[in-house]
C-alpha cells in the first residue's frame, strides 16, 4: 500500500515496543513508535533488569523454552546493539541465586523446582539446591541466616536502563519515527489501513503492533484482540554506588555495573504507581541485610514503585487478530529477559504478517477461553 | 582556602582533636567535620564513584553530597552535617564506597 | 486622520521622558509632545544635583526610588549620565542650626528613613576639608551625587524612543478635551487621541491644568547658576547651606558650579530669562566666605532655566481631581532633577494600573482646592 | 534527644528550623498545640540564621544586624514549649502525614495531624565549566562556615554571579577581613529594563536602602567586573578563573571561586509527598501551589517560608506564623492566637520588593542552560551535551532522561541538576519548563541506611508482599 504513512505502527515506547520497533526496522520497514508522555506510567523504568531463567514455566511448560531461547540469544543481541550504537548494555550470564533465609523457605524453593521440572514437555535445564557452605564459596558475603539457595547457571542480568536508552538510540539511527506524547485513544481500520487516533493527530499504518503493557487491555479490543491483565505493584530499593562485592545476581538483590545495589521483588495488588509502602521497603531492606550483613550501613538513595505488566496467568500473550488482519498484540512481564526474542524472533514474524505458531501458539490469549473438559 | 577569625566569641582555641587520614588536626567544639577539615587546609574530601574526579564541599548545607567522607569507619557521611567529636577518625573517600564500611 | 496613542505625555523634560520610558517598558504606546526640544529648560540647565538630603517628607519616597535607579542609571538608559556619587553635605553654621538638623534626622529615623546621617565637626572636616572653621557639623547623605542634566534628559529620551515611545519636538499643546472615552490633545501639528494624558509641562503645567478646570498656585521661576574657572580639586561632595541659599559642587574638570536658589527674572512666553548679577554676587561672596580657597576663582559663565515653583515648595504628583485619565507631574520647585527617574516609574505604574503603593497622597493636586471641595468639614 | 525518645504521634510536625519553622513552632506551641520541630543541622537558625545560638563571630558588625535578629526567633522557640530536635533528618512524608525521621542513625516513623514543611531554599544550580572542582563553592557555603564556624577565605578569592545575597556575603566577607580579588557580576544589563516596571514596589520594600548600601560598601573595597561567561579551570583543584567581559576574555589566578545565582525553593520533601507544584516563570523554579494560609494540595500539609517561593527570611517568619495560625485554628479552635490579618499585612510589606529583585537578578540563559561538556548532573557526571542529545532522540521529560542517563539518580537526588535538566529539555524540544515538568521524587529524600530502613515497623501484609 503506497498510501500508508508507515508500514507498522508500534504502540508503546517501553522495552517491548522499542525492541520490536528495532527488529521491524531491521527488516527494512517504515516504523512509527507511539509513546505516552514523560509523566505517564512506564514499567520499563522500574524493572529489576534480570535476564532470568530459573523457575520460569511452572504451569506453562512452553514458557521455559521461550525464556531459554531469549536467554541464549541475549549475548548476540547485546553485541548487535553495541555495534550499532557503541553503547554497552553490560549483559552478563554468570548464573543466579535464589536465597533462602530459613529451612522452610529452602524446602518450598526445592519443591517449586521439582514441580517445574516434573511437567511434561519441559525443556531440561540445570538448577541446583545448594547449602550455606556451597553458596558461601560463590557469595562470600552472605550472612549466617542464609541456609541455602537455588542456583541456575543460565541466569544473568543487564543494565536495563541503559538497554532502554540503547534501544531508543538504535531505533533513532535506523530511522524509526518516535512519537512521544502520542497516547492512542482509538484505533480504526479503513480500507486496509489502520488509523491510530491521538491527541496530537492521526497516524496511519499498514500494520499495528500493540506493545503498550497494561494499556493493551484497553487497546486490544479495538482491533479484535484481547489482553486480560492483572497489574501488580512492585517496589525497589536502591543504594549508593559501592565497589563490586557481588559477582552473581540474586533474584531479589543485584549489584549493577555502576555499583548500586538494587533490592526488590515485592508484589502488591495496587495500581497506583505513586503509592509507596514504607513497610514493604522496610521488609525488603531487612531481608537484604540478613542476606548480606555488610550492607547494613550502606545508604539507600532511592526507592520506587512500578506497576508490573502482568497477564492474568502471568505468562506472555502473543496474538494476531483474525477480524483485523495485520494487528498484533504483545504482552509480557519479563520485558528484559524476553527482549532478544522480541527483537530477533517476534518482530520478523510481524514483518512477514503472520506469527509462527510453532513458536508462539501456546501464548495465544485464547488459552483464557479453554473450557474445562465436560 | 579558609582561616579562622582571629577573635572568636565564646570559648577560644581549638579544643577538639581528631584525625584526618591519620594526620591529627585541631578543631573548635561546635565545628562540623567539613568546617574543621577546611580550616585545617584539606582541599580534597573524596573522589567521585563515577570517574574518581576530586571533589570538595560545594554547598555546605547538606544538599550537594560532595563532602562525603568516612567517619569512624562508616562511609558516605555528610561532613557538613556531622559535628566534630574528640578522637574522631575521618578518612577521605576514594571512588565508590566499600560495602561493610 | 487623528493619531492615537495609549498615553500622551505633555512635556519633554526629565520627568516627561522618564515617564515615557517607563510607560514604554510596560508596553504602552506613548507619545511625548515637547514645545521646544527635550531638556531645553529646567531639566537641561539645572545644577545636576542628585540629592536625597534635606527633602520634604512628602517627596522622600519618590527621592529614594529615584536613588535606586540613579545608582544603576547606565543599566536603565545605556549611559552613565555623568553620575558620580560623593555624597551631599548640608553644612551647619551654628550649634543651633545643628540641633535643628539633629531633630530632623531623628524624626526621619522614626519614619524608617536612614539616608540622612548627622555628622560632627571632625567628620565634616574629613568630608569637606576646606570648610570654614566655624561650622560645627552637619548632615550627610552619602549616596547622593551629581550628574550631567542635559545628557541625562537626552539619555532618557533616547532610550524611551528605542523602547517604542514617540517624541515629537517643536509642537505645542493648544487644547485638551474629552471626546467619548478618550482625551483629544490639540497640538500645533494636529490632534492626538489617547485614553490617558500625563501633564509634565514644567513651567507651563498650570496652563494645562487650567484647561481641565484645575487652577494651581504655580510661580514661574528661573534659578540661577554660575560656573567658575578651573581650580585644584578641593572638595568631593556637593555642599549645601540652608540659611544662605547656596549649593555648590566641583566637577571632575576642576570647575565649580554654584547655585542655590537665587533667581533670575523669567519670561516664559519668550523662553527667556534675565540674570540678576547682584544676587549672583551674593552667592559668590558666600562661597568665598566658607571656602577661602575659592577666592582666586573667576566666574566664567552664568545662566538660568525656567522652572515651576509651587506655593508650598513640593510638586504635584498624582491623578487630576477633575478629569479622569489625566495625571499631573509638575511643580518640582527647583529640585526635580533627582526625582525624575523614580517619579517616572511611579507615574507609569499609576497610569498603567490606576494605583501605586508609593505614598504620594501628600503631593495630590487636591491640596490646593478649597477645603469644602476637598470634602473636609469646616469647623 | 534520640529517636527512641520521640512520641509515636504529635499534633503538629514542623520540618526545618529556619525562620519559618521557628516562628511556626513557637506560635503553635504557645497556643497549646503539641509541636515537634525537626531540623537536620546541629543548631537551629536555618541557613539565614545559621549558628545563631553559638556562632564564634564576636564582632556583630561582620554579619550585620539583620542576622542577629534571628536570636530572638531562636530564643522564643526555645521558650515556647515546642520540642526542638536538631540533627534530625526528615527523609519521608506521605499524604497521610506519616513522617519518616532519622536521628543519629536511628529511624522512626511519626504520625501527625498537621505538617508545616519549612525546608527553605537552596542556591540555584550554577553549571559552568569546572564547577565541580575543589575550590569552587557556592557563596552560601562560604557564608555558612563564616556564620557557624568563623571561617574566612584566605588566598585569592573570586566571587561570581548576581543577586542580593551575593552582595551581602561579599560585604560580610570583606568586613571579616577577607580579600576579594574580583566580583564577576553576571546580571544581564537588559534585566534592568525588565525590572524597571516593578520599581515603585521595590522602593517601599525593606530591600532598597539595605541593598544599595551593601552595593556601595562592596564596590568601595572590591573590583566589580561585568562578565557574561565564567569558567573554572584547574587540574585537581581550581587554579584559574576565565571570564568574558565586554572588552574580551580575561584570566585570573584563584584559590576559591564562590558562585551565586540566587536561591530557589528546596522542593524535594514536599514533591516526594505528592504536593502539587508549578513553574514560577519570574523566579525560574518550581514551587508548591499554596493558598493564603500556605496550605498545599494535600490535606493537613502546609509549606511555609522560602520553600513556598522565594521571599526572604523576614517574610519566611511571617509565612510560618500564618501557616501555624491555620494549624492552631484547626487543632484548637478555642485557643487564642494573634490576628492573622496583622501578619498578612507585615508579609505583604516584606514581599513588596520581590518582583523587582526577581527581574533584576534573573540569571542569563547561558548560565542556566549549559552546553558541551559542562557537567549538568554533578553526582552522576552527566554533561549538558548528553542531556541535549538525548532530548533530540525524543526524550521529552526529566523522568525518561533520568532512566536514559542516570541524571538525578545520585545521592543529591536531583537537587543540583533538576532545574538545569528541565530547562535544557525545554530549550531543546522548544517546549516550556512547565510542560516539561520536574523529576518525580520518591522517599527517602535524604539517604538513610539499609539498617535504618530495615528497623521500621511493618504489617503482616507488608511482610507478605515480599516474603514468598
Amino acid at each position: 500500500m503506497a498510501g500508508n504513512e508507515y508500514d507498522v505502527a508500534v504502540v508503546g515506547g517501553g522495552l517491548v515496543g522499542a525492541a520490536t520497533s528495532w527488529g521491524l526496522a531491521r527488516e527494512g520497514l517504515r516504523v512509527a513508535l507511539l509513546d505516552e508522555g514523560d509523566r505517564d506510567v512506564r514499567a520499563s523504568r522500574g524493572n529489576f533488569a534480570l535476564v532470568w531463567v530459573q523457575s520460569k514455566g511452572l504451569g506453562l511448560a512452553a514458557y521455559a523454552g521461550w525464556t531459554i531461547r531469549s536467554s541464549d540469544a541475549w549475548g548476540g543481541f547485546s553485541d548487535l546493539l553495541k555495534q550499532e550504537t557503541g553503547l554497552d548494555v553490560c549483559f552478563q550470564r554468570p548464573g543466579g541465586f535464589h536465597l533462602a533465609l530459613s529451612e522452610t523457605e529452602l524446602e518450598a524453593r526445592a519443591n517449586v523446582l521439582k514441580r517445574l521440572h516434573d511437567q511434561p514437555g519441559i525443556v531440561e535445564y540445570k538448577t541446583e539446591i545448594l547449602d550455606h557452605g556451597q553458596v558461601a564459596k560463590m557469595l562470600p558475603d552472605i550472612g549466617p541466616e542464609v541456609v541455602g539457595a537455588s542456583y541456575c547457571p543460565l541466569d544473568g542480568h543487564v543494565n536495563s536502563l541503559r538497554l532502554f536508552r540503547t534501544l531508543h538510540t538504535a531505533i533513532n539511527a535506523r530511522g524509526v519515527t518516535y512519537l512521544p506524547s502520542h497516547r492512542v485513544e482509538n484505533i480504526t481500520k479503513e480500507g486496509g489501513e489502520f488509523r491510530l487516533h491521538t491527541e496530537k493527530g492521526e497516524v496511519r499504518a499498514g500494520k499495528v503492533a500493540l506493545a503498550a503493557g497494561n494499556a493493551n487491555m484497553r487497546l486490544a479490543p479495538m482491533v479484535g484482540l484481547e489482553a486480560p491483565m492483572r497489574p501488580e505493584r512492585g517496589q525497589i530499593v536502591v543504594t549508593e554506588r559501592l565497589r563490586p562485592f557481588l559477582d552473581y545476581p540474586v533474584v531479589t538483590l543485584r549489584q549493577t555495573d555502576e555499583g548500586t545495589v538494587m533490592i526488590g521483588d515485592s508484589k502488591e495488588e495496587s495500581t497506583d504507581p505513586r503509592g509507596l509502602t514504607i513497610g514493604v521497603s522496610s521488609t525488603e531492606a531487612e531481608r537484604a541485610v540478613r542476606q548480606f550483613p555488610l550492607l547494613a550501613n550502606v545508604n539507600v538513595v532511592r526507592t520506587w514503585s512500578a506497576i508490573r505488566v502482568m497477564t492474568q496467568d502471568g505468562f506472555p500473550i502473543y496474538d494476531e487478530s483474525e477480524t483485523h488482519p495485520g494487528a498484533f498484540v504483545l504482552c509480557c512481564h519479563s520485558g528484559v529477559t524476553l527482549c532478544a526474542n522480541h527483537a530477533l524472533t517476534v518482530a520478523p514474524m510481524i514483518a512477514r504478517g503472520a506469527l509462527d505458531k510453532s513458536l508462539v501458539a501456546p501464548f495465544s490469549a485464547r488459552r483464557f477461553h479453554v473450557q474445562a473438559p465436560q | 582556602m579558609f582561616k579562622r577569625l582571629s577573635k572568636p566569641r565564646g570559648e577560644t582555641g581549638e579544643a577538639v582533636s581528631l584525625k584526618v587520614d591519620g594526620k591529627p588536626i585541631r578543631a573548635r567544639a561546635g565545628d562540623t567535620v567539613a568546617g574543621a577539615m577546611l580550616a585545617a587546609g584539606v582541599d580534597r574530601f573524596r573522589t567521585t564513584p563515577v570517574t574518581e574526579s576530586p571533589r570538595a564541599p560545594y554547598c555546605l548545607m547538606g544538599v550537594c553530597f560532595d563532602c562525603l567522607v568516612t567517619i569512624d569507619g562508616v562511609g558516605s557521611r555528610q561532613a557538613c552535617l556531622v559535628p566534630v567529636r574528640e578522637g574522631m577518625a575521618v578518612e577521605t573517600q576514594i571512588g565508590k564506597r566499600e560495602a561493610g564500611r | 486622520m487623528t493619531r492615537t496613542a495609549d498615553v500622551v505625555v505633555i512635556g519633554g523634560g526629565i520627568h516627561g521622558c522618564s515617564t515615557a520610558l517607563h510607560l514604554a517598558l510596560r508596553g504602552l504606546k506613548t507619545v511625548v509632545i515637547e514645545k521646544d526640544y527635550a531638556g531645553r529648560h529646567a531639566s537641561g540647565v539645572n545644577a545636576g544635583g542628585v540629592r536625597q538630603l534635606a527633602r520634604d517628607h512628602a517627596e522622600i519616597p519618590l527621592s529614594v526610588s529615584s536613588m535606586a535607579i540613579w545608582e544603576r542609571i547606565e543599566d536603565l538608559v545605556g549611559d552613565d549620565c555623568g553620575f558620580e556619587s560623593h555624597g551631599t553635605v548640608l553644612v551647619a553654621e551654628s550649634e543651633e542650626e545643628l540641633a535643628g538638623f539633629r531633630a530632623r534626622v531623628d524624626d526621619l529615623r522614626l519614619k524608617g528613613f536612614t539616608h540622612e546621617e548627622l555628622i560632627d565637626q571632625a567628620e565634616l572636616r574629613r568630608l569637606v576639608p576646606a570648610v570654614s572653621e566655624h561650622c560645627p557639623g552637619g548632615v550627610v547623605s552619602r549616596r547622593d551625587g551629581a550628574a550631567d542634566p542635559f545628557r541625562t534628559t537626552q539619555a532618557f529620551r533616547r532610550r524611551a524612543i528605542e523602547r517604542g515611545a514617540e517624541v515629537i519636538e517643536g509642537v505645542k499643546v493648544t487644547g485638551l478635551s474629552r471626546v467619548g472615552d478618550v482625551w483629544r490633545v490639540e497640538t500645533s501639528d494636529g490632534p492626538i487621541e489617547a485614553p490617558k494624558v500625563v501633564n509634565a509641562a514644567g513651567a507651563w503645567a498650570d496652563r494645562i491644568a487650567l484647561m481641565l478646570g484645575e487652577p494651581v498656585p504655580l510661580t514661574v521661576i528661573a534659578p540661577m547658576l554660575m560656573v567658575t574657572s578651573r581650580l585644584p580639586s578641593f572638595i568631593q561632595p556637593v555642599v549645601i547651606l540652608r540659611g544662605r541659599k547656596l549649593s555648590f559642587k566641583q566637577l571632575g574638570n576642576g570647575t565649580v558650579v554654584i547655585g542655590g536658589g537665587h533667581l533670575a527674572t523669567p519670561h516664559r512666553d519668550r523662553n527667556e530669562t534675565v540674570l540678576d548679577w547682584e544676587k549672583l554676587a551674593i552667592s559668590a561672596a558666600t562661597v568665598w566666605e566658607l571656602f577661602p580657597v575659592m577666592r582666586q576663582a573667576t566666574i566664567v559663565r552664568a545662566w538660568a532655566g525656567i522652572e515651576a515653583s509651587m506655593a508650598d515648595g513640593i510638586p504635584v504628583v498624582g491623578p487630576s481631581a477633575t478629569s479622569e485619565g489625566v495625571f499631573h507631574q509638575f511643580g518640582f520647585s527647583a529640585h526635580g532633577f533627582q526625582l525624575g527617574p523614580g517619579t517616572g516609574a511611579v507615574m507609569a505604574e499609576l497610569v498603567a494600573t490606576g494605583k501605586t503603593n508609593v505614598p504620594i497622597a501628600d503631593l495630590a493636586i487636591t491640596r490646593f482646592l478649597p477645603a469644602r471641595k476637598r470634602g473636609e468639614v469646616p469647623l | 534527644m534520640n529517636a527512641s525518645e520521640l512520641q509515636s504521634s504529635y499534633e503538629l510536625v514542623v520540618v526545618g528550623g529556619g525562620p519559618a519553622g521557628l516562628a511556626a513552632a513557637t506560635l503553635a506551641a504557645k497556643a497549646g498545640v503539641q509541636t515537634v520541630l525537626f531540623d537536620e543541622n546541629p543548631g537551629v537558625g536555618g541557613q539565614i540564621y545559621r549558628g545563631i545560638t553559638n556562632t564564634p563571630v564576636a564582632d556583630r558588625a561582620i554579619l550585620g544586624e539583620d542576622y542577629w535578629a534571628g536570636a530572638v526567633l531562636a530564643s522564643e522557640a526555645e521558650a515556647s514549649g515546642a520540642t526542638i530536635v536538631n540533627g534530625a533528618t526528615v527523609w519521608s512524608l506521605d499524604p497521610n502525614r506519616l513522617v519518616g525521621v532519622s536521628i543519629a542513625g536511628q529511624a522512626r516513623m511519626v504520625k501527625t495531624q498537621r505538617v508545616i514543611v519549612a525546608t527553605g531554599s537552596m542556591e540555584r544550580p550554577f553549571p559552568i565549566p569546572g564547577w565541580t572542582l575543589p575550590g569552587v563553592m557556592t557563596a552560601g557555603a562560604a557564608q555558612t562556615v563564616l556564620k557557624a564556624q568563623g571561617l574566612v577565605p584566605t588566598g585569592r578569592t573570586i566571587m561570581a554571579g548576581c543577586g542580593p545575597l551575593l552582595w551581602l556575603l561579599a560585604a560580610q566577607l570583606l568586613r571579616a577581613g577577607a580579600k576579594i580579588e574580583a566580583i564577576l557580576d553576571t546580571a544581564p544589563r537588559i534585566n534592568w529594563l525588565k525590572a524597571a516596571m516593578h520599581l515603585p514596589g521595590f522602593l517601599l520594600s525593606p530591600y532598597w536602602s539595605k541593598g544599595l548600601a551593601l552595593l556601595r560598601e562592596v564596590k568601595a573595597k572590591a573590583p566589580v567586573i561585568a562578565a557574561h561567561r565564567v569558567e573554572a579551570h584547574g587540574k585537581d583543584k581550581l587554579s584559574e578563573v576565565v571570564f568574558a567581559t565586554g572588552a574580551g576574555e580575561r584570566r585570573m589566578k584563584a584559590d576559591l571561586l564562590l558562585l551565586h545565582h540566587g536561591v530557589v525553593p528546596n522542593v524535594n520533601l514536599a514533591m516526594a509527598a505528592g504536593v502539587a507544584h508549578r513553574w514560577n516563570s519570574r523566579q525560574l523554579c518550581f514551587e508548591p501551589v499554596v493558598d493564603a494560609d500556605f496550605a498545599t494540595s494535600l490535606r493537613g500539609i502546609a509549606v511555609a517560608g522560602d520553600g513556598a517561593g522565594i521571599a526572604g527570611g523576614t517574610a519566611a517568619a511571617e509565612r510560618g506564623r500564618i501557616a501555624a495560625i491555620a494549624a492552631v485554628q484547626a487543632l484548637r479552635p478555642a485557643a487564642s492566637v494573634m490576628d492573622v490579618q496583622t501578619v498578612r499585612q507585615s508579609l505583604a510589606r516584606e514581599e513588596m520588593g520581590r518582583a523587582f529583585l526577581d527581574a533584576l537578578y534573573q540569571p542569563a540563559p547561558s548560565f542556566r542552560r549549559p552546553t558541551g561538556d559542562t557537567i549538568a548532573c554533578r553526582c552522576e557526571e552527566v554533561t549538558a551535551r548528553q542531556v541535549r542529545d538525548t532530548a533530540d532522540l525524543g526524550c521529552e521529560g526529566p523522568n525518561q532522561m533520568k532512566a536514559f542517563l542516570r541524571c538525578g539518580m545520585g545521592p543529591c537526588q536531583g537537587r543540583l541538576c533538576g532545574l538545569t535538566v528541565t530547562e535544557l529539555i525545554a530549550e531543546q524540544r522548544r517546549s516550556t519548563p512547565d510542560e516539561v515538568g520536574y523529576y518525580r521524587l520518591r522517599p527517602p529524600v535524604k539517604p538513610i541506611t539499609l539498617a535504618e530502613l530495615a528497623s521500621l515497623p511493618k504489617t503482616e501484609a507488608e511482610r507478605k508482599a515480599v516474603e514468598r
